[in-house]
């Protein structure tokens, strides 16, 4: 039963290949039949034409780890609105109590890193 | 159970209290501190011969008990109680005390105050393991003695006390520890006949001996090795006395005192009080072994002892010879012999006591134990050493001195079980005789080899007061042996009583024990008589 | 559609703990840095509220928030030693914060979420439960135990306990996972009912048992899974450790039991002998390892290993006497209070002696410790000998108990191992006592003045070991009544 | 349809490399990757039960684990960057203060 489910989707597997041979043929193409001259110019990082400065990969501050990991925690507690949206009607005021004090909890968390400087980027 | 009283407790705690006065003390006040701890010391003796008053003789059983609920569960009760066997022992410990303070009173310099505390809460953990009734709370007093003396080694102790020190608390644990789950496991077989189980060892005993609780053969050899090896090392029997030699030479003069006094005892007083009554079936089938140990160590002390450099170490082996003697005595199961072990057990405290205190004294003059230091000290200072020939004669058991009595029982009551055990007694007494009057004569006759020693002072009246009353005893104990027999008759014959079980099975094995315990009353008169000359019962 | 106003009372102590984190996390960056004692203070405050709030939740025992939750005796008992170790740390770690000049205000409301979530884990009867609860107490504490910025061991311990910690985690999860995935459920009751009739998925079920296990082993740190706590017991702050040293083992222990007996009570035979194996080896590996120890920390960690396993025989004690599983549950309780009165306490003591920057660590830093505060000394003492068991404290009829419990399951063998390497012990134990007593101090150095919280803490531990060998008989009676509510 | 057992053995295969990573790696990023990795196998595994037992609350699971593992991500990295800046490596058998 497992091979007749997985016949279906034996098309996708052919248009994947189709498109993978495609796109690996123009760029061999281009590679072994087009001549290059590199010259410095060429070379160059392209920055919508700007002139690039400095190496590309240096590494970030770590200001940016903090606000990432933040970041990451208040987008994820969002993933707990799904299940309650879905339920809301049946749970009724309760729901939405119990949400208030979910985002409380987080509102404070969110208040103490403020008054914390956590959010201040020039410190 | 009626409470007879609070005797019991009195004498157990009111060292602890003492202890507690000190603490209040400040430390650097030396002289009260050492007053109180005598006069508690000195009171508590006094309390202690009170017992005696107490003790009716010749009645069986536990006297002056007290018992009350202390843990509800499980079962552990206080309970106190003292017999014909505990008794003389508590008025042994409680009369060594005061003489450890005195012979501390000066050589203690530093930390005077944790000194005498530490020798006061032992004092109490002392009388408490040879008071209490109640499995638990013996186990609590053994342990509890633990602590002082590891601090009596360990901070006033000699060169090497740190590792004397902990090699006593370690062999004592690693028997204790097995012994405290054997008590358990008795616990959880009582359980089978009395709802709950019970701790209390008069208890058990009954439900012994009517057959109520039966242990089966491989499990009573289990609890008596367990509780065996224990007091085995406490005694401290031959393959395990090496802790013994280091404790006593490392040990301040106070601390071998109550080690070689009391604490050894505790093993002996062990053996009877728990392994025999408990576990005779075990007992019979494994004396044989036990005897040979002892006499191994009967013989082996001896020969190490005539050999010994060491004035101290020279004692201490001398007492492992001596209470090889003593078990002998007890694994003879014969009353008389056992009443010997008894009474061995006091001579040995006062006697080796009293070496113990000379060798402090000859120590705090010369600062040394070796024997070839002295020599010819009979000239300088003749009252010491007539002290210390008293105490020798003492200790190898000349007649009318206290040692002999005990010797003698021991071999009577031997000799009837066992001819060849009897011969190796003897032949530890011959030796007994050999090494410490060879130790003597080095020590006391002869030309004075070191310059140093001409000019050594004599007893001082504080060292007089300390030795008189050990010499008095000696010969009271000597002559007058009837007073304390009287007492302890009744309790050896218990113990033969209590090795009694319903139905022997085990006994088929060891029936060759069987006919002298039928005489054995027989026995015990025969053996007052000789030493009393046909005295009243 | 509300929950009843028992469920507020019922869940009172966890509510209380986290508001006063959560207000003091709030307070702390209002409060000017001179005037930051007042933290100290409002900690105090929270830790008994939230003993006086175990108090109200003793009085409505029942099923709280759908049965996520449940409050009987157990749960009660458990929350006593979490909240009183940690009230008992607050009050130890004031002086410490000061002197390290740490962050005061973050540190107790730190402190408190952990606590809730120990809380959590002690009274939950759901896995997932369980495992928010761990997570909230594990968190908190990772974050504790590298509280010491400045402190490079800070951070390693942290790291080290952090990446093991969630390591566990995961291995509990998976257990969860296959738990729920045999039983269709992760409420304890409802997996025991369901494991009685699903024995196509008997092996799916053990194997869950087998990860769940392993979670909690690293959490009470039982061998083979101890290796991270040496390392993280040094590191931490002192009065971190001393948190960490008693309350998630209390915590993890109450499920541990919870798991055991609730879930798999009727399949005593499928952990029994892990349970066995597991302790045997703890204890082994516990005190022969704590010997070769110089570090007091270090030492005291490995006692803390050697100290579960001892709690694991009681655990097997329980597993093997089946119906009769009340006295070895009772003594694993009795000896938890009484493990944390002595490890709180020791633990108190050395970040006493430690001194600023914790520099003095090492036993031979100890010397002399006797003549220079001698009631320091004193209680350390008192501490150690009751680690080792001796009477007169609360570590002998712990010890006791655990025996008598051992005895009567008839795991003879597994009594004379926990025998012997009790008599091990003695070894490491005396060493520190005789390093305090015999030894004069090489370097002149004089402890600084034992601090008021410091002292308040010495105290009551100190007389808490005493109490309870002298009256152990209410304690115990309740522990004896907290072990049958488990079934 | 592609039977549950599927989904479990590549959750055990998931869980498997995420232990055998946890051990073996040096890098406290990569093995702190890994249990990101054996928490997934985890949530995977509780999807396909859920799934398979025709029961909601298996999912449910799976955002508490989802929530849990983000918290925890985020004290790691703060603890590691924390490392990093004191010493300048992530190579565990580098942080080796404690002897392990």
């Amino acid at each position: 039963m497992t091979d007749s489910y997985l016949n279906q989707y034996v098309p996708l597997l052919v248009h994947m290949i189709v498109a993978a041979g495609l796109s690996a043929i123009l760029i061999l193409l281009s590679t072994f039949v087009g001549n290059r001259r590199p010259t410095r110019a060429k070379m160059q990082a392209y920055e919508c034409g700007m002139r690039p400065t400095g190496d590309a990969r240096e590494p970030f501050s770590v200001k940016f780890y903090l606000v990432a990991m933040l970041f990451i925690l208040f987008d994820v507690e969002a993933i707990f609105f799904y299940p309650w949206a879905y339920v809301f009607r049946d749970l009724q005021v309760f729901g939405f109590v119990e949400m208030m004090v979910y985002i409380g909890i987080l509102l404070v968390g969110y208040l103490y890193l403020w008054k914390k400087g956590a959010l201040d980027w020039n410190r | 159970m009626a409470n007879e009283g609070y005797l019991l407790s009195v004498v157990t705690f009111l060292p602890l209290l003492g202890s507690l006065g000190l603490l209040a003390l400040r430390g650097d006040d030396h002289t009260w501190i050492r007053r109180l701890a005598l006069a508690t010391a000195l009171a508590n003796f006094v309390l202690s011969l009170l017992l005696l008053h107490g003790f009716a003789a010749g009645t069986p059983g536990y006297q002056l008990e007290e018992l009350r609920p202390w843990i509800h569960w499980p079962p552990i009760n206080y309970h106190l109680g003292v017999d014909g066997l505990s008794l003389w022992l508590v008025i042994l410990t409680t009369f060594l005390t005061p003489i450890a303070i005195l012979c501390s009173w000066e050589s203690i310099g530093h930390r005077v105050k944790e000194f005498f505390l530490m020798l006061l809460v032992l004092e109490t953990g002392m009388i408490g393991v040879f008071l209490s009734l109640d499995l638990i709370l013996f186990f609590v007093f053994w342990e509890v003695m633990l602590v002082p003396m590891y601090f009596l080694i360990g901070i006033w102790g000699h060169e090497r006390r740190i590792y004397a020190a902990i090699k006593f608390v370690l062999y004592t644990m690693a028997g204790s520890v097995l012994m405290l789950v054997a008590i358990l496991w008795l616990f959880g077989l009582s359980g089978a006949s009395v709802p709950g189980g019970t701790f209390d060892l008069p208890t058990i005993q009954v439900l012994l001996q009517n057959g109520k609780l039966q242990l089966p053969h491989t499990t009573e050899l289990l609890l008596f090795g367990a509780f065996f090896l224990a007091f085995a090392i406490k005694v401290p029997l031959f393959p395990l006395h090496t802790w013994l030699p280091d404790a006593h030479v490392e040990a301040p003069t106070a601390g071998s005192v109550i080690l070689a006094g009391v604490l050894l005892k505790m093993g002996t007083y062990g053996l009877l009080r728990f392994c025999l009554p408990l576990f005779p079936a075990a007992s019979k089938e494994l004396a044989p072994w036990v005897a040979v140990l002892a006499m191994i160590g009967i013989v082996y002390g001896a020969l190490v002892s005539m050999v010994q450099p060491d004035l101290k170490k020279l004692i201490a082996y001398s007492s492992v010879s001596h209470l090889g003697f003593v078990v002998l005595g007890i694994f003879s199961f014969h009353p008389v012999a056992i009443q010997g072990a008894i009474y061995q057990m006091l001579n040995h405290g006062i006697s080796t006591g009293a070496l113990f205190l000379i060798a402090g004294m000859l120590y705090d003059r010369r600062h040394t134990h070796l024997i070839k230091e002295f020599g010819g000290l009979a000239t300088p200072m003749p009252a010491l050493s007539a002290f210390f020939l008293f105490v020798c004669l003492s200790s190898l058991g000349l007649p009318m001195l206290n040692g002999f009595v005990g010797e003698f029982l021991i071999l009577l009551g031997t000799y009837q079980v066992n001819k060849l055990w009897a011969t190796f007694g003897a032949l530890g007494v011959i030796l007994a005789a050999v090494y410490l009057l060879w130790a003597y004569q080095r020590v006391a006759f002869g030309e004075v080899t070191v310059e140093k020693n001409r000019v050594l002072p004599d007893c001082s009246p504080r060292e007089r007061l300390i030795l008189w009353p050990l010499c008095v005893m000696i010969l009271w104990m000597g002559i007058g042996s009837p007073v304390f027999l009287s007492r302890t008759e009744t309790a050896s014959q218990q113990v033969i009583e209590q090795m009694k079980r319903p139905q022997m099975p085990a006994l088929a094995g060891t029936r060759g024990a069987v006919p002298q315990l039928r005489d054995a009353p027989a026995g015990a008169e025969s053996a007052t008589a000789v030493q009393q000359g046909a005295g009243p019962k | 559609m509300f929950p009843p106003i028992q469920d507020i009372y019922r869940i009172a102590p966890e509510l209380v703990a986290c508001l006063f984190g959560m207000l003091i996390m709030v307070a702390d960056p209002f409060v000017p840095r001179e005037r930051k004692g007042a933290m100290g203070r409002l900690g105090l405050a929270g830790a008994l509220g939230a003993l006086v709030a175990v108090e109200l939740m003793s009085r409505h025992a029942g099923a709280a928030m759908n049965g996520l939750l449940v409050v009987d005796s157990f749960s009660v008992f458990l929350h006593m030693i979490i909240y009183g170790a940690a009230s008992l740390v607050v009050l130890a770690s004031y002086d410490y914060l000061e002197r390290e000049n740490l962050q005061q205000g973050e540190f107790y409301a730190l402190l408190f979420f952990a606590t809730c979530g120990m809380g959590i884990m002690a009274s939950a009867t759901e896995l997932m439960t369980v495992f928010v609860g761990l997570e909230i107490s594990s968190i908190a504490s990772y974050i504790l135990a590298c509280y010491r910025r400045a402190a490079l061991k800070s951070h390693e311990s942290a790291m080290k306990y952090f990446l093991l910690g969630s390591f566990a985690t995961a291995f509990f999860l998976y257990g969860v996972a296959m738990v729920y995935g045999a039983t269709g459920t992760t409420s304890l009751v409802a997996i025991r009912a369901a494991a009685a009739h699903a024995t196509d998925h008997h092996m799916l079920l053990t194997l869950g048992f087998g990860m769940l296990f392993v979670g909690m082993a690293f959490k009470i740190a039982a061998a083979p899974f101890q290796v991270w706590t040496p390392d993280v017991y040094e590191g931490a702050p002192t009065p971190v450790t001393a948190l960490l040293a008693s309350g998630p083992k209390a915590a993890a222990f109450a499920v541990l039991l919870r798991i055991v007996f609730t879930a798999f009570g009727d399949a005593s035979s499928t952990w029994f002998w892990i349970v066995w194996i597991s302790a045997a080896l703890t204890m082994v590996v516990g005190n022969f390892a704590a010997v070769a120890q110089s570090n007091v920390k270090r030492m005291l960690a490995y006692s803390s290993i050697a100290h579960a396993g001892y709690l694991l025989v009681a655990v097997a004690a329980a597993g093997a006497a089946g119906e009769e599983s009340a006295a070895g549950i009772a003594a694993v309780l009795f000896y938890l209070v009484a493990y944390a009165l002595m490890k709180v306490g020791a633990f108190t003591i050395v970040s006493h002696l430690g001194g600023s920057g914790e520099q003095r660590l090492e036993i031979d830093d100890y010397a002399g410790l006797s003549t220079r505060q001698p009631t320091t000394a004193a209680c350390l003492a008192l501490y150690l000998l009751s680690l080792l068991g001796l009477p007169l404290t609360a570590g002998f009829l712990g010890k006791v108990y655990i025996f008598q419990a051992a005895l009567d399951a008839k795991l003879i063998w597994l009594v004379v191992i926990m025998a012997v390497t009790t008599v091990v012990g003695a070894f490491y134990y005396l060493r520190v006592i005789w390093v305090m007593y015999f030894r004069e101090a090489q370097q002149d150095w004089t402890p600084a003045p034992v601090a008021p919280g410091v002292a308040a803490v010495m105290f009551l531990t100190a007389a808490g070991i005493l109490a309870l060998f002298f009256f152990p008989g209410p304690l115990m009676t309740f522990a004896a009544h907290s072990a049958l509510s488990l079934r | 349809m592609v039977p549950s057992s599927y989904y479990l053995v590549l959750s055990a295969v998931l869980f498997g490399l995420g232990v055998v990573a946890f051990v073996f790696k040096r890098n406290i990023i990569t093995i702190f990757m890994s249990i990101e990795l054996m928490l997934n196998a985890v949530n995977l595994a509780f999807v396909t039960f859920s799934q398979h037992l025709g029961k909601l609350n298996g999912q449910v699971f799976v955002f508490f684990v989802i929530v849990v593992a983000a918290a925890e991500a985020a004290v790691g990295l703060a603890i590691i960057i924390l490392i990093a800046k004191h010493r300048q490596s992530l190579n565990v058998e580098r942080v080796d203060l404690l002897k392990l």
